[in-house]
């Protein structure tokens, strides 16, 4: 099965062969990397752009606002905080012009912690960028999710904030994506740039290297907007997102096996504009719930969550929600001590997951 | 510069500023909040709007303003009475529908892409339109203008930076309108270089700097400037020295400024005109009286035009889909 | 009384001369304007620096690592989003080296709606600012706290982000601060630069004017971390800042003339890290508790507050806790039809606090 | 330049150089997780230590670092036992208790401010250490270092502007280590000027373009630049021509790039040296083997150092009271 990087690739190439995509671009997303983590390689479109975060949103913006279809890349999550005044731009432009002007941008960008990269490649962005009104936003944990949001946010004619995580973009789905080839050596050798031990070898190799697309890759969507139930389950639920949907499903089976807990877990998805719709289900059918990511946790994206549970679902809880986030330091450090008493891990859902349970109202 | 074209820069530069000083009233009355505008910049501001090749896509004219171009606009063909509505706040207002400050404008049939309020960003913005502009081919630029003091963001490099990659030279005019402040602070107090574009030429631009106050000068160098983007694809720098006759905005009083500061180059253009037997020496008083009654007009119909209501907020969050 | 302006210029005055504060400097702070707001009128140690917020940002953590003491500010809080990544820089530079740096500087910045600002002099920043560890941060709503805080802004080793609310620069306090003297217009005269109907008027005259500072200027501090009960109340608690404390009291008294309902409003006054104690202490009070502010909904500071209650006071609470914010809308529209529809206003607050009162658990 | 500083030199850039190629090794190991760093470089930023002013406060020079800086700390005295730690993740390690990635430096004593990993961002602080400078009096002054690609970003416009604003000119010496790539992309491809410097020269600000694979160029650039910068108070611009021998970072394999395609700046010095006569032909393997030895066993003893834990992460959010 396709890896999400391999996923994401093949939407941007249904994109700019199907929907319009006009430039996939940003800070060696052209050859000869692809993308410092290969989202980008073999694409016709795509430009190595100067190291320039501003540059680079404002030029998406541009090229939107002369009607191309652009998708920027911003390297890591960690290094779009310059460019927060632009966006809160590309968020406001269709109000602002009061709907004559609006933005079919993507800008991408890969968020989160799990492969140390210290302070600053393991920055969450969630809770930042949902703060910004005007966007839409995504982050997807599978390969197959992957394909279908980023077909929807290249059709999405606002400006929409595709995120993945570090940690699961080499991770291999369960589910073939439409028009991907059974084989996965196969896909390997189709899309997959070859390797070289330095630069130049790249370089050298790759200039006479051209990818074999899968033939039937299709316009498969997953709509922005909708979760989906990863586990289901009947005790308490988890609402989450990204790596720690896998995290929590680990959790899940302890608490199974250990305790008889039933958990259900939701993957939202979307994070803007969110499926309350079946969030809230899963909370009146466990009347349990807990939060759960990985970003800081003051005005956290968990928060606004909590909020709107509490707004939605107060008397229909049966023991308090929590949330369980990143903790209050300044970044993720190195070493792996630090690492792992910053970032939930599987046993402090596991704790939180048996607190709530166990809480008597 | 024939007669026809010089009299009717005049007509627009009346135009311009009695639609500009009607707004500096309005923002001492209960019909407008603040007011911020392009009084003293008319002798450039009009030449940019006849030059421009007006319309909608990638063959036209893209603009990036900042908030003193209403001289463009008006030389662009907008009716005054749509900045009115701005500046009153209707929902009729045709650019924000009551939701932004005068002179912020967007048109997307001209494709005016919207002015926002964050000085310089426009500059990292430009290139993206330009760069669809280069691809696209035909003889469409982007124009893209701003203050001095705006010069020292981060995004003013950016842009120039992002105009002159290999083999993406960008058919951009970078406009800057050198009024020699920035709200109170003196170019001289925070600016190393005798003109900005010294920077700019580091880049390998071509730059000019001119008197803005002289029509006849921002004609020639507009036209220069514009004919050099359009057919070399590549971009360009114009500085023009202004002046700026009502003060910053309407926040330090929008008062003019004392006589003799600063050059009105409104009267610069007559006291021309009449000394070239252009004009009678009554003209100007027997037009700018009737474009003042006009404005005046104007408004006492802007003024029964609906204003937004609570539930307008929510319109337009999102695209239509 | 000194309003919040003459309040904040005093306590610079003070940090000038008696706190080591070396520069004051920011968009037009320098002469012959002293800050758009007036704030930093005839100091010292106050200059003009060029119209660059990155520049600003960066040469006050500059200052900071030289060891100097710079208070930098903002010219309006709209214009900070560009500077995000220097604010996070600055606040993990102390974590990051493991305590060898740390940098004494302030940023003050003003915020909110109230003064038909429109899209771009309306916006709040405590969410966003909330957000980034390792920032103290404030938010007085009276002159006698801008004072106070600013003292205690100065002397902070800590980056500190000192917001304080466009609505109420010009307002006058009731209470006398330290030192200053009894009479209003004698204060005026002696510290407010005086005015001209041009620049070049103001250059002018201000060329040849000097301020006469008070001489019992105090450092009277209030300390950072300290909310304080703007009034006593026994039904239910609001929890709010800035501006939004007067609404509320307003809401308050229309609500005890025509409920009986006894609201107590607390003024957090610190964001950040604020004062747990006495908003718990209110809530467990009284049972019930809005939060307050105007900053837009999704990942709101007050979601923040809001989750925090729920994990301590969730079993002594009576009725739900809620949130009332700005709506979720990209900016505060000009005309003040939109304005109102956006921030929360007095009529607002009175319907949300009836609402928590008259719910039945 | 005498025979004693010669060898001086290259004895620092051949610790330089072991000690970064022990990095490397540790990154592929289960030593370390990742790597960068100045293999190539060592022929400039070895000068640069050396004649750099080290001490704590105003009097001294302040160091605005990237990551390509090992051999500038070395040749300012630091001991490659503590770059180990770092890049172990050492709590020991004494720039960030085995919180940052390798060559992020930090030492107060020394008046070297944290390297961030964010490009560029130093160019907006640095004026700030300057201005504290300019204001001091004395020499001391702020030297800043950074790429090729990272130009780009608006701050080193925001960092040229705030150094040359009228009446405070500042005392920083502007350092571009120019390898002609920003990871895979080459420096043709998003660049328009020939040099930086080009730029740079906008501004007002005396530039140098050097080969940054000669020592003495180095040496005697940087001795200028910095006399200049100490004497004048008065920004200065230098760019380095050099190499990047072990290409972008471990990201991409850290392998050593084939022999010929870029100078290594290490054999150049060696084989002047050894034409002059200055060491005998077997000094550089002896030396290197004596070193490659010394880091190893440095290594060994870091390994053996206390590694950071839960509760660590938690200490100086905030300064000490
Ligand atoms: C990013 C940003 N910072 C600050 C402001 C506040 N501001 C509005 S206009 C202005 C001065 C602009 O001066 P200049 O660029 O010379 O243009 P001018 O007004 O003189 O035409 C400032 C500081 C802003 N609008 N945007
Ligand atoms: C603001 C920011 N954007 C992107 C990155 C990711 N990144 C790290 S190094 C690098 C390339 C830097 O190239 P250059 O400035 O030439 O320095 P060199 O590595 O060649 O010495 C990039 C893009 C970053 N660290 N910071
Ligand atoms: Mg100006
Ligand atoms: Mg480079």
């Amino acid at each position: 099965m396709a890896t999400m990087a391999q996923a994401i690739r093949m939407a941007l190439h249904y994109g700019e062969t199907h929907l319009g995509v006009t430039d996939v671009f940003g800070e060696d997303v052209g050859p000869p990397l692809g993308g410092v983590f290969t989202a980008s390689q073999g694409l016709k479109t795509a430009w190595n752009s100067p190291l320039d975060e501003r540059g680079i949103i404002g030029t998406a913006i541009g090229l939107a606002l002369a009607g191309q279809r652009p998708v920027a890349e911003i390297q890591f999550g960690d290094y779009i905080f310059n460019t927060i005044d632009l966006l809160k731009l590309a968020g406001n432009t269709c109000w602002a012009s009061m709907g004559q002007y609006n933005l079919p941008m993507v800008v991408t960008t890969i968020v989160g912690a799990g492969i140390h990269g210290s302070i600053y490649h393991s920055h969450s962005f969630e809770s930042m960028a949902a703060h910004i009104p005007g966007w839409k936003i995504v982050l997807p944990s599978r390969p197959i999710d992957a394909y279908g949001l980023m077909i929807s946010a290249i059709k999405d004619n606002n400006p929409t904030m595709y995120m993945y995580p570090k940690a699961l973009i080499r991770v291999k789905g369960k589910d073939l994506i439409p028009g991907e080839p059974a084989d996965e050596r196969e896909l390997k050798k189709m899309i997959d740039a070859p390797p070289g031990p330095t630069l130049y070898d790249i370089i050298d190799v790759r200039s006479r290297w051209e990818p074999q697309w899968p033939e039937g890759l299709t316009d498969y969507q997953v709509p922005i907007g909708k979760a989906r139930i990863h586990r289901e389950g009947a005790d308490i639920s988890v609402i989450t997102y990204a790596r720690h949907v896998f995290l929590a499903e680990k959790a899940a089976e302890i608490l199974k096996e250990e305790n008889g807990i039933d958990v259900e877990i939701v993957d939202m998805r979307t994070l803007y504009p969110w499926d309350r719709e079946t969030v809230f289900n899963s909370i009146r059918k466990t009347g349990r719930c807990l939060v759960l990511n990985e970003d800081t946790p003051v005005c956290n994206f968990g928060e606004h969550i909590l909020r709107t549970i509490v707004d939605e679902c107060f008397y229909e809880l049966t023991a308090k929600p929590r949330l369980l986030a990143g903790v209050d330091v300044p970044g993720v450090g190195l070493h792996p001590a630090y690492e792992e008493a910053s970032v939930p891990q599987i046993n402090d859902i596991v704790r939180e997951l048996r607190g709530i349970c166990g809480e008597e109202p | 510069m024939d007669k026809e074209l010089k009299v009717k820069i005049l007509d627009l530069m009346i135009e311009a500023r009695c639609m500009e000083e009607r707004m500096v009233k309005m923002s001492k009355s209960t019909d407008g909040f603040f007011w911020l505008g392009g009084v003293g910049e008319e002798a450039f501001n009009v030449p940019l709007g006849l030059l421009a090749k007006r319309g909608h896509g990638l063959d036209y004219d893209f603009f990036h303003f900042h908030y003193r171009n209403g001289a463009t606009m008006i030389a662009l063909g907008m009716d005054p009475a749509d900045e009115l509505r701005q500046m009153h706040n209707r929902v009729t207002d045709p650019f924000s529908g009551g939701r932004n400050f005068c002179n912020h404008y967007v048109r997307k049939a001209w494709n005016v892409v919207p002015v926002t309020s964050t000085i310089q960003t426009q500059c990292s913005v430009a290139p993206g339109t330009a760069r669809a502009q280069k691809r696209h081919g035909g003889d469409g630029i982007t124009i893209v203008t701003f203050g001095d003091a705006g010069t020292a963001e981060g995004d003013f490099h950016v842009g120039l930076n992002w105009s002159t990659l290999p083999k993406w030279e960008l058919p951009l005019l970078w406009i800057c309108t050198n009024n020699a402040y920035g709200i109170s602070t003196p170019y001289d107090e925070v600016h190393g270089q005798e003109h900005i574009a010294n920077i700019v030429a580091g880049y390998g631009i071509p730059t000019k700097v001119i008197n803005g106050n002289d029509v006849e000068e921002s004609y020639n160098a507009l036209k220069e400037a514009m004919d050099y983007c359009r057919t070399e694809r590549k971009p360009y720098y114009l500085e023009a020295m202004v002046s700026r006759l009502h003060g910053h905005s309407s926040s330090s009083g929008a008062n003019r400024v004392p006589d003799g500061l600063e050059a009105d180059p409104l009267f610069v253009w007559i006291d021309r005109l009449v000394a070239e037997e252009v004009i009678e020496k009554d003209y100007f008083d027997k037009k700018y009286a009737a474009e003042t009654q006009r404005m005046k007009d104007l408004l006492a119909e802007v003024r029964k035009e609906p204003a937004p209501t609570a539930a307008d907020v929510f319109k337009h969050i999102y695209a239509e889909a």
